[in-house]
C-alpha cells in the first residue's frame, strides 16, 4: 500500500496479525479457577523483556500491586506503553538508575513523566533524560487506537490526528491516503502487548470483571493483550455475574490471573471506593529528589515488604483508607 | 473588587465559551473555566474529559482528568476512545490546552526541551493534546506569557495550531476548518489573523502595555485593528469563581 | 492508496469523513427535551430518499413502531442496511410492490429476506426478485464495522473476511495490503446513515439511553448515523441516569428524538420483558403469500391504524403482551 | 433404540466438538449439537453468538441467534463487533454453517438461485457466514445432501471454502489455518483431502451405500483411504438430545 510519508521512529512491537492469531489461538478457553496472588501472576506471566501495558488512568484504577512486585521482582527491559501514563509509570521507572534492573528499556510515549497537575516527577525526569530510553512519540487516542487494531485483530487501523507535527516524526505512524476518499489518514499499527495488568472492582473466579466509571482504553487493552493480570478490590460469585451479563466489561477468555487486592489502586483514586492521597503523592514526588532517599524509600516500602498488603498497612493502613474513603463519597 | 492574574485568565476563558456547545477540558484553569462559564452564560455547555466522562455535574474541582470528579453525575462515564470520536466525528466544538513552549502559529511543544535523543527536560508529552488540537473545531491556549514560552521556534512540534500557516493543516490531512481560536495569557488576548494565520494581539488586559506584551513575545507579533481592552471581572464572576468553584482555593491559590 | 482489487457493487452512501464532520457539526448539544410521538419524529426525521438504518436484531429489540410509521406515512425510495435484518426487512418491504411507495430503492445487503429458522418471507422474496431494488452485498460483520467507521470518524476500516468470495466482487469494498505488514485486508467504507430508529429498555427525556441484553451493533449504530430515533419501552428520570452513568449505552449527543413505545419491539423479543410472538411471525408470513390478502391485511394492521398502541391493541392487546412476559421469563 | 436421520447429525456435529474450545453457533442443528456436547465430552465447550452472547447456559433452544435464550444467565452479553474480533483475533476454534449450495471445496451459497441482478430466488445473503468461515479456524456444514445442494459450481460464492484450492485462501488474503473441516450430512461424513483440498468422503451413516452418496452429489468426491461406518447414536445421546436438548422437539420434530 501506497505511503504517502512515515514517522521515524521504532515499532517496539510486532503487529503482524497472522502472528497475533497464533499466540491468540494458544489462549485458554475453559472456565479454571485463575485466583492466584500477585507474586505468582507476575512470576509466570511478566518476562524480561516483555512489552507491557498498564490499565487505568495513571493516578485512577491503576494495578499498582503489579507495578510493585515488578519491582520486587526486578523483571529486566521491559518494554512500556505510556498511554495516560503517571503513577503507574513513576513506579516503573524505580526500577532505573537505582542500583537494579534496569525495570524500563524502551516506552511508546503519549503521556509520561507528569502527574498531571501535580508536576513533573524527579526521578522519571532522571530517566527519560538519561539517555538511556528509547522513546517513540505517541498521542493517547492514538495508542488507544493501536490497542483497538490488536483487539479488533487487525494489523493497523486509520486515525486523523498526529498529522503534520513531531509527534508523528518520532512515531512509527505512516501517513496514508483513503481507498474510497482520497482524504490523508495516519496509519497507525495495531499494539499487542505481550502482558497487561488492570485493576477492577470486581472479578468472578473465572476473570469475568465488571467495573464502575470511566473504562479508560481498558476495554481494547484488555482483548489486545496476549496476557493479562486482574487485580481485584473484591471477588464475587460467578453467579452475580450471570444475573446481569450485560455488566461486564471484561469476559475469561481475555484473563490469565485474578488476584484480589483490596486498595490496589493506591495511592490513586479508585471510583466509589477511595480518592487519590494527594499528600503521599506529593511525599513521593518530594522524596524523589534524592536518589539516596529515594533508594532508601523504595527499599522500606517496596523491595522490603512481603506483598501490596504489608505496603498498605505501612502507608497508614485501614485508617488512610477509611479517610480516603470518605473523600471520595464527598463526606 | 481585587481579582488575582489567574482570576482574570478563568473568566476570560469562560467568556469564550458558547452556550450549547461542548468542550473537552483537562484540569486546572480550563475546568474552572468551563464551570464558571456554566454558572454565568453557558448552562448547557457540555464538558468532557478525554478519559471518558461526559457532561459531569462537578462537585469540586478534578485533580485528574480521569478521577471520580470527572464523571460526578455524568450522564456517560465512557472511555477515552468514545470521547475522542465525539472528537474525530465533529462533535466537541471547544478544546483548551497547555505547553511549554508555543509559537506565532499556535503549535504547541509539551514533549521536550533541547534534543529528544536525550532532552535537557522531558516533559509528558502529547497526552491527548495533539488528538483534541487535530479534531476539536475551536482550540484555546492558557497561560502564562514570557519570551521563554513565546517562542520563534519550538524544541519540538507536539501539538499542531497552524503548522507553517494558511492551507498547512489541510495539506497534512487534519480535518479542514480546525485549528487554533484564542490564546489567554496574564498579559492579554490573542486571536490568529485570517490571513497569515498567525497570532494576533486582540486585548491587553488592564495596565498592561504593548511593550510589555512584546518583550514576553519571542516572535512577530500581529496587532489587531483595534486592540482592545479586557473587561475586568465582574464581582459576579468572581463570587462564583471563589464561592462555588473553587472554595478550596486549588487552582485560585496557585497564583499567590 | 493502491487497491489491490475492488468490488463491483455500488457505493450506496457517503463515505467523506469530512462531510460527515459538517454534518455533526450541526446536531445540536444541548439537554433539551426531545420526547415526541413517533409520527412526529418520522415526518420531521426520515425523509424520502434517505438511507436507513434499523437497530437491534431482526426479531430482537426492534424499534418496530418506526417501522409502521414510515409504511403509514408513505417514505418514498428510501436506501436500507440490510443488517441481521428479518422482520424489520420484512416490514419495509410491504411498502413495495402493493401499490404504495416504493418505500425501498436500494439495500446495503447482509442478511435480509430470512425470517432465521423461520424460513424466507414471501412478499421480502418478491420485492428482491422483481428486479426493481439495486442489492450490494456484505457480511454481517462488515455492515457492522462500516458502522463502526461511521462511529470513528474515519471513511474506511480495514477487516479479514470477504476476501475472495462474490460477496466480495458484488461489494463495494476493496483489497489493499497493510502498509506495516504487507496483510492483504479488506477495506470497507464508512457507512454513515442519514437516519437509524432504534428500540430501548429506557431512555430519559434528553435521549440518554440504557438496554440489557446484547447490543448487537447498536452502540455503533448509534454514533454513526446523522439522525437518531429512539423508542423506549419507558421514559426514565435523568437523576436515574446520573445515578449510574456508566450504564448509559447511548449519550443524549447522539440522540434526536425519544417515543415512549411500551411493547414497541412487537411482534419481536425485548429481553426481560416479553419473548417474540412466534405464532403471530408464521400468520404473518403466511398472510404474505397472497398479494391480495397481504394488501388488506396491511390496511387493517397498519395503514388503517392511528398508531403503534392501537396495532398493538388489535393483536391481542394486554392479555397476549402478559403471555409474552410469561415466556420471556421462562414461566 | 431407533433414531432420526436429525438425530443421527446432530450427534455426529456434537462428537466433533472438542471440550475446551470454542464455538460460533446459530440456531437449529448446531445449537443443538453444542447443547449436545456440552452435556456430554465437552462440559468445557464455550458457545458464542454472533448477537453477543457469549457463555450462556441456555434454558431451551434458541429461536434467533440474537434472542434472550442467547444470553440466558451468560457469561457476557456482549455485541456483534464483540463476537467477530474474538474470531478476528483467533480465539473462536469452530463455527457451523449452512447454505443452499455447496460445492467440492466447501464453499457456501445463501445468496442467490440464478442471476443476482434479477434471481430466480432471493436467499438471505451472508448474514454472519462470510466473517465466520474467514475468521473461526474450522469451519463445519451440517446439510441434508441431494445433487441438486452439492454442485459443480455454486450460482454465487457467499461464503469461503477453499475457494479454487490449495493455497488460495491464502492467496486472497483469509487468516492462514483456517477453512471448512466437516461436512456432516444425512447420508456421510466428510472431510478435507490435505492435498487437493476436496470434499473427502470419511465415514458413511448406518445402511448407506456408495452409490447413494455418489448420486446425491454433483461434483467428484474423493474417498479416504478407509471410510469407516457412522457409531449410531448411544441411547444416552438420544437421551439428552430428546429430554434435556430440545424435550419440545423443535428441531428433532422437522424430521417427522
Amino acid at each position: 500500500m501506497d505511503v504517502l510519508s512515515q514517522g521515524q521512529g521504532p515499532m517496539l512491537s510486532d503487529s503482524s496479525a497472522n502472528a497475533q492469531r497464533e499466540a491468540f489461538r494458544a489462549k485458554p478457553r475453559a472456565l479454571t479457577d485463575k485466583v492466584t496472588t500477585v507474586k505468582e501472576a507476575v512470576t509466570r506471566l511478566v518476562h524480561d523483556g516483555d512489552y507491557l501495558a498498564i490499565g487505568g488512568f495513571g493516578t485512577n484504577r491503576i494495578p499498582a500491586a503489579v507495578c510493585h512486585e515488578i519491582l520486587r521482582q526486578e523483571k529486566k527491559n521491559l518494554r512500556f506503553a505510556g498511554h495516560t501514563s503517571t503513577f503507574d509509570f513513576q513506579l516503573i521507572c524505580a526500577g532505573n538508575l537505582l542500583g537494579r534492573g534496569p525495570t524500563l528499556a524502551a516506552v511508546d510515549a503519549a503521556y509520561i513523566v507528569g502527574i498531571e497537575a501535580r508536576g513533573l516527577s524527579p526521578h522519571a525526569r532522571r530517566v527519560m533524560e538519561s539517555g538511556t530510553i528509547t522513546s517513540v512519540e505517541w498521542s493517547n487516542y492514538s495508542l488507544a487506537v493501536r490497542l483497538h487494531a490488536g483487539a479488533m485483530g487487525v494489523p493497523f487501523l486509520p486515525m486523523r490526528s498526529m498529522l503534520g507535527t513531531d509527534t508523528f516524526r518520532h512515531s512509527a505512524a505512516k501517513v496514508i491516503s483513503c481507498p474510497f476518499t482520497g482524504e490523508k489518514l495516519c496509519a497507525v499499527p495495531s499494539l499487542v502487548p505481550d502482558v497487561a495488568a488492570i485493576h477492577v472492582h470486581e472479578a468472578d473466579q473465572f476473570g469475568n470483571c465488571r467495573l464502575r466509571g470511566t473504562s479508560v482504553a481498558d476495554i481494547e487493552l484488555s482483548r489486545a493483550s496476549k496476557r493479562v493480570i486482574i487485580t481485584c478490590e473484591r471477588l464475587i460469585a460467578n453467579d452475580e455475574i450471570r444475573r446481569e451479563p450485560w455488566l461486564t466489561a471484561i469476559p475469561f477468555l481475555c484473563v490469565d490471573a485474578v488476584c484480589e487486592v483490596p486498595g490496589g489502586s493506591y495511592p490513586g483514586n479508585m471510583p466509589g471506593e477511595y480518592f487519590s492521597d494527594e499528600d503521599y503523592i506529593r511525599q513521593w514526588m518530594a522524596v524523589e529528589k534524592d536518589i539516596e532517599k529515594y533508594k532508601a524509600f523504595l527499599q522500606e516500602y517496596v523491595y522490603g515488604v512481603a506483598d501490596f498488603a504489608e505496603y498498605l498497612r505501612k502507608s497508614g493502613g485501614a485508617d488512610r483508607m477509611a479517610d480516603l474513603h470518605r473523600q471520595e463519597l464527598l463526606m | 473588587m481585587s481579582y488575582s492574574p489567574i482570576e482574570l485568565m478563568i473568566c476570560c476563558a469562560a467568556r469564550e465559551l458558547e452556550n450549547g456547545r461542548s468542550v473537552a477540558v483537562g484540569t486546572g484553569i480550563p475546568c474552572a473555566a468551563a464551570m464558571l462559564a456554566q454558572k454565568t452564560h453557558a448552562p448547557d455547555l457540555v464538558i468532557m474529559f478525554e478519559a471518558g466522562g461526559l457532561a459531569p455535574q462537578l462537585p469540586t474541582m478534578p485533580i485528574s482528568v480521569g478521577d471520580s470528579r470527572t464523571f460526578h453525575r455524568a450522564l456517560m462515564a465512557s472511555s477515552m476512545c468514545e470521547i475522542m470520536q465525539f472528537a474525530q466525528r465533529g462533535q466537541v466544538d471547544f478544546t483548551f490546552l497547555g505547553g511549554a513552549q508555543i509559537d506565532a502559529y499556535g503549535n504547541l511543544n509539551s514533549t521536550v526541551a533541547g534534543d529528544h535523543k536525550k532532552p535537557t527536560v522531558r516533559f509528558p508529552g502529547s497526552g491527548g493534546a495533539n488528538d483534541l488540537a487535530s479534531l476539536c473545531w475551536r482550540t484555546m491556549v492558557v497561560t502564562q506569557q514570557n519570551a521563554r514560552r513565546f517562542v520563534e521556534k519550538l524544541d519540538f512540534l507536539t501539538t499542531p495550531g497552524y503548522l507553517t500557516g494558511p492551507g498547512s493543516r489541510e495539506e497534512a490531512g487534519l480535518p479542514p476548518g480546525t485549528g487554533p481560536y484564542r490564546v489567554i495569557t496574564d498579559l492579554g488576548i490573542y486571536g490568529y489573523s485570517s490571513t497569515t494565520c498567525r497570532m494576533q494581539l486582540q486585548s491587553l488586559h488592564p495596565g498592561v502595555t504593548l511593550d510589555q506584551i512584546r518583550a514576553a513575545t519571542g516572535f512577530r507579533l500581529e496587532i489587531a485593528e483595534s486592540v482592545g481592552r479586557t473587561e475586568i471581572p465582574t464581582a459576579e464572576e468572581l463570587r462564583i469563581l471563589r464561592d462555588e468553584v473553587d472554595p478550596r482555593k486549588y487552582i485560585l491559590g496557585r497564583g499567590q
